[in-house]
């Protein structure tokens, strides 16, 4: 391999993550405790130029490292996505106390924010195991981070549950590997080109499609989710409702419609099924639910269904207006954390009685959390709806017309929890009177998710023309 | 200029009305002077237009009232001898109603909006009278409708006076459907409502028909006839000046001349023809016998309103059309003294119910002759104008070879005179009953009673227009190809001879008490029938009110039980599986790893089995 | 090596596999559990002997024996009682378990028997350390860097949270 | 489009809601003021579109488009026809009177006036898009406006009419989006313009299929058996001047959107289905006014008759006559008129009553004359009393629907006693007799209250004493969707 | 190449089950995590036994396994790690007494 070779641009964003996330590691060590204040900060500003770093590889197509790392347009949009997203959750925490130590808590973030990264771009096998284990690893500690019970139990169900799902993917890798001699996507793509369908390969696929359907928490791979959003810290949970999932998409989007193009059909219609259980059960479960952040868990179970539908579709329409719809999701429900983590902050609970007349406590909060909630459901003019009328369309041109009706009645179902939060904090009065006061970075997180929200609902062509929709 | 007056025949009452509605309140008492002005121009204009159809002229107004691509419903004012003479009745009835009405309104706390719906109760009928179309005479027949019913309801306090506005305006309006659909039904075969143009059209006999009866069944509603007469003595809750223009000159007769104005389509089908007069007939004789046993002054003047009215209809029906339509002009007048006449005897007395009156005579002479010449314009005495109109019907339904009807008729006379005169030999003969009100009795002031004299003078001499001296001057203008019969000596003479023997044998009965005051008695199962209007009341209570209340309530109870049930059904539904479906979250990880597996081997086994791969 | 000889090897090397990782779920004892678990490791490496991979056998006793499992009998040591522990948990998924389970491992060997593979016949690299090394250095030096990284932030999210805090 | 003034129109109303942000909470009549203010001015522009509209033009006027999401053939284009144009200026209409009426709100009023004037962004766009995804959005944007104003002001129940309010029209509306996004790809046109939709003539085998989603978000919305269900609750519920928009105004978006996209776009659909839609509006009928019979609850009856009302109009529709189809969208105007102040008279009369049963009022008339005639007045006018506008629209109905639909049509105007019935009796059990022993001494209408049902007395009048004027805009219109039907 | 590679994979699906009815059975966290090396193992040996029959001159399997050891080293620091969080907080390592968060 000549080095010189190397497009050392491709991976720069990576770089400058890795960068500093041993930056800020190192200012913990070497800090004094009031100075480490700023690492977040920094982290911010490190997020901030690897988004940088991510834009001027705009329109770039390059396969890099012998075909293990591949830059192309979704790879970009994703980490874009993750840096904005992580981003924003950064900027909320920067006053918020968080579980250890601020330079630990932010590398840890950054290295799974990098783990992210190398997922969506992954373009082998073995890369995507690597990088999707650098994703979970630092966010399985993350949960545990603040070390209490509850903290503890969803970082062990969080973690066993994911290794479990890892060695599933991983079998399902190696017959995939075994069937085709080759871990590169493209090299898969080209065995597999014109062979029958076998049944190693169907078992493959449907072990690779557990272990990735984990990652984003399909039904029935989901169970992990709403305890974990429940029980891990807010901030991290924060994190964990945007970024990760960003890293199981891009694993989705690369290797299904790539590697496995021949097997389209197959798994196309078990996405299909995956993404009919996943509404169902996410928004029939959250009718239920009475804690914000296990509801808001549950509704990520929906929104995976209605993500999947995008791969569902298995075309390109289909997988881009999935990439948007990804991007107002995670606007919306990382809104909607940020929110509670403002509440929490200052001793509200969690349950939804709690927000009662929050309108009252902190309007703007109430107007930024009912935005976001309706912005799931799908309600124009908010970023949900369009996200939603785009993979609905996509799945109405591919005839998956049924798939669509699903979706679309399964939104309507949904409002049907979100509204308890709105009705709590709009038509119940406040048993305390107490204005909620906010930090400003969150506050200033929170209206830019909610400028976001709106902005992307008015005009989404200023998404859509960058990802080429 | 023609325009101009005609139209503002009608729009000076409506001037009155929206300037009564503002400021009636405020003005108080001298609101009646702007409504008795405004009437009063139209009885001018009126007359007016009456001499210049007399002098000749026949003419239509038209202005564009809808249009819809080329269908065009026009409003406008046809003038022609009918309406010509129906303006100046109306007009002239309802000046002297609201003159009359000053007194007997006196202090009423809502005076200002009697004289608005009086005004505009005019008004509609002015409009009425004057459709060239059958959508106007729908507008305007409806308007007459609900101006009615808000006089009847004017005392609305009372629940007597607003159930009877209610159950008249239900009543007519259930005939009204009938006029609805008979409407639909001319627009959709002959594409037009303007009546000029339906009149010449070729209709088959049976559709004519159809569309006729139906048409009919309005005229039955708002004319009281049988089998929707019910409301009209009900009606008689409004005060007795309303009683008396709405239900003896104006209102009931837009049934007549809604039948009048529509004869030719009529005569295309004339199936119709016998049913109108059949209704009538029935109707007539019905209304008689009811009269008979009622007790309540303005009950009996009701219910021999709805007989008279029938006795129109029957004219009507058997060919007679000048006939009926001269029943109406003379009906009008006569009527509307003895309901006014009626007015000013409980004005004075404080009672309808005329077993507690007597003597009135010497208290109230003006009330008391005019009243009696009323009477005996409906008995049917020569030279009244009863008669005269009255035995033409009888003729007609002779000569036209309906014999049965003929003898109905005879006999419907034979009981009209003897109720007319039942009343005015116990009200204004024979003992005070009730003392404590003797010492007050006393005439009427001028404005009650100067009505009275003039319409007594109509009474008297209406009739003579249309009799034979004049060589049945009225029924020529009226109806210039339905000329009137040669008189029939048979037919006069036994007419005359039942009215005769009608008062008298009231007046012994009542004048005199030479008859037993038990020849029938009252359990009589006949007698019970007739006093209780044949049950007619309770038959609707019965058969169509419980009913309708019993199936709304079953569908409201439907619609909350099964159809709402539904809805909130689903909507449980979707919450229990989602209550289900939390279960399988127990909290324990290898429950989730489990289904996790399980998950997995049922992907792999359906996609063998359905995707067809071995 | 001849072919009767690789035979008995295999089977040899299968049942030992097979009867320690038994071992390995059923044992109460979890100090004996670990002790199969390292035995299993050491099978599982002669496999990968058996199939030519002399670096992935040297690592497999390497990394596991002397790394994995001194970790985890660490963790053993510091969180639990080592003998007697109870053996199934409480959920009544037992005998269901047992049926998924077994449908799963008979659809796995169904399928893996009737799978056709283009089964190459050249043999494969004798000197696979080099090679291995090479590779590292060129074609797999990004998943490598990765990985590097991978146990670093593992490293330290090991330590974060398994460090008690002083502060309080 | 070099005077964007139905763009002005439309997002004027948000402008002032986002204006009234910055007074401060506690000056409620500033607030109230600067709203009505909004709402008079955004009727100024809707007057100067009135008179500016070109009366006997067939087509769009004021059309105004422009790029929106080019990728998706989504495109801002809006413009008013004599059909969508009376609908138009009945909402700026009944918005001003809705401000007035909420005048008696005490709490989080600054809330109130901000949702109402987002509420009327919301309605006006409905009846002015010309573009399919545009027309949903605003379809959609009304709902959340109206769920808050029901379920913050609303009465006992609010909660439940709220939410079901918003989920069954959200459940209708969504499968109606799949239709929207079917047609899309069916069409070929790759566009979402309704202009050019309906020019092209669509023909499909899945036609039937969006005919029935288009049939199924419009008919909750309009709404017809059996899915009228979520608006007697609603209604009640709503505060007074959300159930006068309810009424006057979001039930007309269902009919519109009958007029204007299914017949205008699935014209041979349409027609197939034509008699299954008539049965559904003569069920809706007859039921509405029997289920309006029995009411106790004065409130609740006006809704239920707006669902026998609204079966009128889509009885007209259905029978895709001429005269029908004017009779459909004049009734759609005077329903709003009509019913709008019913409420509006229901809810004064509540607001000084603190009861709706009509067993337990009566002599309102004597009471609150002016209150207890104006409602009166507008009961009268329900029930189609000529000379009122009611009376205007349902003749047209009957008349154009009897060639179509003879026995459904004998049965509408049987129905029509019903319909007097239960008005009848209303008027006569709350309004009439002696005021009731339990009852003080209630103040009659206000200046404001005047005031705010003068313009509605005025046009309903006028409508029906001379609806020729206001046929002149609807006709030509009308025949364009016919000239679209026989062209199918 | 006398073993014919169905036979390693079926040895490799055995282990496999037996690590997965750990996971799914053993109460003992650390034993679950016991189990989950059985299954890691299990993979591995699939890798090397395809590396060895399907492209012996390319290594590529072999080399994906040495990343697994080194990712198993790394779950099994973690996972300890979180373990040891657990014990320190409810003073136990059984799985079914982690049951705070459910439905």
């Amino acid at each position: 391999m000549d080095w010189s070779q190397v497009n050392w641009m491709a991976i720069m964003p990576e770089l400058i993550i890795l960068g500093f996330a041993v930056i800020v590691l190192l200012g913990e060590l070497f800090l004094s405790p009031s100075a480490r204040r700023s690492l977040g900060a920094i982290t911010l500003v490190g997020i901030i130029i690897a988004m940088v770093g991510v834009v001027r590889l705009w329109g770039v197509e390059a396969t890099e490292f012998s075909g293990m790392f591949s830059v192309d347009l979704t790879a970009n949009v994703l980490k874009l996505i993750l840096l904005i997203t992580t981003a924003l959750v950064v900027l909320g925490v920067l006053r918020v106390k968080v579980t250890l130590g601020e330079g630990e808590f932010f590398s840890l973030m950054l290295f799974s924010v990098l783990g992210t990264m190398f997922m969506a771009s992954a373009s082998d096998l073995i890369m995507l195991f690597i990088a999707l284990e650098l994703t979970v690893l630092p966010a399985y500690v993350l949960v545990a981070s603040k070390k209490n019970a509850r903290s503890a139990e969803a970082a062990l169900k969080y973690f066993l549950l994911g290794i479990v799902a890892s060695v599933v993917l991983l079998y399902g890798m190696t017959l995939l590997f075994g069937m085709t001699g080759s871990t590169n996507f493209t090299a898969i793509a080209n065995s597999l080109h014109g062979r029958s369908l076998e049944p190693m390969l169907l078992v493959s696929i449907i072990m690779i499609m557990v272990g990735l359907g984990f990652k984003v928490a399909a039904v029935p791979f989901h169970f992990w989710a709403p305890d974990v959003y429940e029980g891990s810290p807010v901030p991290v949970a924060s994190y964990l409702s945007a970024g990760p999932k960003a890293g199981g998409f891009a694993a989705l989007i690369h290797l299904f419609p790539v590697a496995l193009a021949s097997a389209a059909p197959v798994w196309a219609t078990l996405f299909a099924i995956l993404a009919v259980l996943s509404m169902f059960t996410g928004n029939l479960v959250a009718l239920a639910q009475t804690n914000v952040r296990r509801l808001l868990g549950y509704s990520a179970v929906a929104h995976t269904g209605y993500l999947l539908v995008g791969l569902a579709v298995a075309d390109k329409l289909g997988y881009l207006s999935m990439i948007f719809y990804f991007f107002v999701y995670s606007l919306a429900a990382l809104g909607a954390f940020l929110v509670v983590l403002a509440t929490t902050e200052r001793g509200i609970g969690e349950n939804v009685t709690d927000f009662a007349g929050l309108h009252k406590r902190s309007p703007m909060l109430a107007i930024a959390m009912a935005i976001f909630l309706f912005s799931l459901v799908g309600v124009p003019p908010f970023a949900g709806f369009m996200g939603k009328f785009f993979l609905f369309a996509s799945a109405v041109k591919s005839n998956l017309i049924w798939l669509a009706i699903v979706g679309v009645l399964n939104s309507a179902i949904s409002f049907g929890y979100y509204v308890t939060v709105i009705r709590q904090m709009y038509l119940v009065s406040p048993e305390s009177d107490g204005v909620v006061t906010v930090s400003k970075p969150l506050y200033l997180s929170i209206m830019l998710i909610m400028a976001a929200v709106v902005f992307l609902g008015v005009y989404p062509t200023a998404f859509l023309s960058i990802i080429k929709l | 200029m023609l325009a101009y007056y005609l139209s503002l025949i009608v729009l000076v009452p409506i001037l009155s009305f929206i300037i009564l509605v503002i400021f009636g309140k405020r003005w108080g008492d001298k609101s009646a002077y702007v409504s008795i002005a405004a009437v009063l121009i139209s009885l001018g204009l009126s007359i007016k237009a009456l001499i210049d159809v007399l002098g000749g002229l026949n003419t239509k107004v038209l202005f564009t009232w809808a249009s819809i691509g080329n269908f065009h419903i026009t409003f406008g004012l046809l003038l022609d001898s009918l309406s010509a003479m129906m303006l100046v009745v109306v007009a002239l009835v309802s000046a002297l109603v609201q003159i009359f009405s000053i007194g007997y309104m006196h202090g009423d706390k809502r005076y200002g909006w009697f004289y608005a719906c009086l005004s505009m109760f005019t008004a509609s009928m002015l409009l009425l009278v004057f459709a060239p179309n059958y959508v106007q005479m729908y507008v305007a027949w409806e308007g007459v409708g609900v101006f009615s019913y808000l006089l009847i309801g004017f005392w609305f306090e009372k629940r007597s006076a607003s159930q009877a506005a209610k159950k008249a305006f239900m009543v007519t309006r259930v005939g009204d459907l009938g006029f609805a659909i008979a409407l639909i039904l001319l627009y959709i075969n002959a594409g037009t409502l303007d009546m000029d143009k339906l009149f010449a059209m070729h209709f088959v006999p049976a559709l004519a028909a159809t569309i006729s009866i139906l048409m009919f069944f309005g005229a039955i509603g708002k004319s009281a006839q049988f089998p929707l007469h019910v409301w009209l003595p009900d009606a008689m809750e409004g005060p007795t000046p309303v009683s008396a223009l709405i239900h003896a000159a104006t209102m009931v007769a837009a049934g007549v001349y809604l039948v009048a104005r529509s004869y030719p389509l009529f005569e295309k089908g004339p199936v119709s023809l016998e049913f109108v007069a059949i209704i009538g007939t029935i109707t007539a004789f019905m209304a008689a016998t009811i009269a008979l046993t009622a007790t309540d002054i303005k009950k009996v003047l009701a219910y021999s309103t709805i007989s008279q009215l029938g006795y129109m209809m029957m004219g009507l029906g058997v060919g007679a059309f000048a006939a009926g339509a001269f029943h109406l002009f003379t009906h009008a007048f006569f009527k509307a003294l003895l309901f006014l006449g009626a007015g000013s005897v409980i004005h004075a007395v404080h009672s309808q119910e005329i077993f507690e009156m007597g003597g009135l005579w010497k208290k109230m002479k003006i009330t008391s002759i005019t009243f009696i010449i009323g009477g005996l314009a409906l008995a049917g005495v020569p030279p009244f104008a009863g008669f005269w109109s009255k035995d033409e019907i009888i003729l007609g339904a002779y000569t036209s070879g309906h014999t049965a009807i003929f003898w109905i008729g005879i006999l419907t006379a034979l009981f009209t005179a003897f109720y007319t005169f039942r009343l005015i030999f116990v009200v204004f003969f024979g003992q005070p009953r009730a003392d404590h009100h003797g010492g007050h009795v006393h005439e009427s002031p001028a404005v009650m009673s100067i009505p009275l004299l003039i319409l007594g003078f109509f009474a008297l001499t209406a009739g003579l227009l249309g009799s034979p001296f004049v060589h049945n001057a009225f029924q020529g203008f009226i109806a210039p190809g339905h000329e009137a019969e040669a008189v029939n000596p048979f037919v006069m003479g036994l007419s005359i001879a039942v009215a005769l023997i009608g008062i008298t044998a009231a007046w012994l009965k009542y004048g005199t008490q030479v008859l037993p005051s038990n020849v029938i008695s009252k359990n009589n199962p006949i007698y019970k029938l007739v006093a209780n209007k044949y049950y007619m009341d309770e038959f609707y209570y019965y058969v169509l009110i419980i009913p309708t209340h019993a199936v709304a309530r079953f569908i409201l109870e439907f619609d909350q039980k099964v159809i709402d049930g539904i809805v909130n059904g689903v909507a449980k539904i979707i919450a229990v599986f989602g209550s289900g479906m939390r279960r399988l979250q127990t909290g324990y990880v290898q429950n989730y790893a489990l289904f996790m597996l399980v998950g997995l081997i049922i992907l792999i086994i359906w996609s063998f089995r359905f995707l067809g791969i071995h | 090596m001849n072919d009767i000889a690789t035979y008995i090897i295999f089977f040899g090397l299968s049942t030992m596999a097979i009867l320690s990782a038994i071992a390995i779920v059923t044992r109460r004892n979890l100090f004996h559990a670990a002790m199969f678990l390292g035995f299993l490791m050491l099978v599982v490496a002669g496999f990968y002997f058996l199939l030519d991979a002399d670096l992935v056998g040297m690592m497999q006793v390497f990394v596991y024996v002397g790394g994995v499992i001194v970790v985890l009998l660490f963790g053993i040591m510091l969180t639990s009682q080592m003998t007697n522990v109870r053996m199934v948990s409480a959920m009544k998924q037992k005998g269901f378990t047992f049926l998924a389970v077994t449908g799963f491992v008979a659809l796995l060997i169904s399928v893996f028997t009737k799978v056709n593979l283009s089964v190459s016949t050249a043999t494969a690299p004798k000197d696979t350390t080099s090679l291995v090394g090479k590779l590292f250095m060129t074609n797999y030096i990004l998943p490598f860097e990765v990985m590097s990284v991978l146990l670093l932030a593992a490293l330290i999210g090991a330590i974060v949270i398994a460090r008690q805090e002083v502060k309080q | 489009m070099s005077n964007p003034i139905i763009t002005t129109t439309i997002f004027l109303p948000l402008l002032g809601a986002l204006l009234l942000q910055f007074i401060p909470r506690s000056k409620a009549n500033l607030i109230r003021t600067f709203a009505l203010l909004v709402t008079l001015i955004d009727l100024g522009l809707g007057i100067s579109v009135l008179t500016g509209y070109k009366l006997g033009l067939a087509g769009m006027q004021f059309v105004e488009k422009a790029s929106w999401i080019p990728r998706a053939g989504i495109s801002y284009h809006v413009g008013l026809d004599g059909i969508s144009l009376p609908l138009f200026e009945l909402t700026l209409l009944l918005t001003v009177v809705a401000v007035l009426a909420s005048w008696s709100i005490k709490n989080r009023v600054r809330e109130h006036y901000s949702l109402m004037l987002l509420l009327a962004v919301g309605m006006l766009g409905t009846f002015a898009a010309l573009d399919f995804v545009l027309f949903y959005i605003f379809w959609e944007l009304v709902l959340i406006p109206m769920y808050f104003i029901i379920g913050i002001w609303g009465g006992e129940n609010r909660n439940y009419a709220a939410v079901k309010f918003f989920l069954y029209t959200l459940a209708g509306s969504v499968l109606m989006l799949v239709g929207i996004l079917t047609l899309y790809f069916t069409s070929g046109l790759g566009t979402f313009d309704m202009v050019k939709l309906m020019q092209a003539g669509y023909h499909s085998q899945l036609a039937t299929f969006i005919f029935i989603t288009f049939f199924l978000g419009f008919a909750v919305k309009v709404p017809m058996w059996p899915f009228h269900t979520w608006l007697p609750d609603a209604h009640v519920q709503a505060p007074t001047a959300g159930s006068v928009l309810l009424a006057g105004v979001l039930l007309k978006m269902g009919t519109y959107a009958f007029i204007r996209i299914v017949v205008q776009i699935l014209p041979t659909e349409f027609t197939r289905f034509a008699p299954v839609i008539a049965a559904f509006a003569i069920i809706s009928i007859v039921y509405g006014a029997y289920t309006a019979l029995a009411q106790q609850d004065l409130k609740k009856m006006v809704a239920y008759s707006s669902v026998s009302h609204m079966g009128y109009v889509m009885l007209g529709i259905a029978a895709l006559t001429p005269v029908a189809l004017n009779g459909a969208v004049l009734q759609m105007v005077n329903h709003g008129l009509i019913t709008g102040m019913l409420f509006l008279m229901v809810g004064y009369i509540y607001e000084r009553t603190h009861t709706r049963d009509i067993a337990k009022l009566g002599g309102l008339s004597i009471k609150i004359p002016i209150l207890g005639g104006m409602f009166v007045f507008a009961a009268l006018a329900s029930l189609g009393l000529p000379g009122l506008s009611g009376f205007v629209g349902e003749l047209l109905i009957l008349l154009g629907s009897y060639g179509a639909f003879k026995i459904f049509t004998i049965f509408a105007v049987l129905t029509l006693a019903l319909t007097s019935f239960y008005l009848i009796r209303a008027n006569q059990n709350a309004m009439f007799g002696m005021p009731q022993s339990w009852m003080g001494d209630f103040k009659d209408a206000s200046g404001r209250e005047l005031i705010s049902a003068l313009p509605l007395i005025i046009l309903i009048a006028a409508i029906g004493v001379y609806p020729k004027p206001f046929l002149h805009y609807i006709d030509p219109a009308v025949n364009t969707v016919l000239q679209i039907i026989r062209g199918s | 190449m006398v073993i014919p590679l169905s036979w390693y994979l079926i040895v490799s699906a055995i282990l496999f089950g037996i690590g997965l009815i750990g996971v799914l059975l053993r109460q003992n966290a650390v034993t679950i995590l016991f189990s989950v090396e059985i299954m890691l193992n299990a993979a591995n040996i699939n890798l090397v036994a395809f590396s060895r029959y399907i492209t012996p001159s390319a290594i590529s399997g072999q080399m994906f396994a040495l990343f697994v050891m080194a990712i198993a080293a790394s779950e099994v620091a973690v996972g300890l790690a979180i373990v040891l969080t657990i014990y320190r907080n409810i003073q136990s390592v059984d799985i079914d007494k982690i049951n705070i968060f459910k439905w």
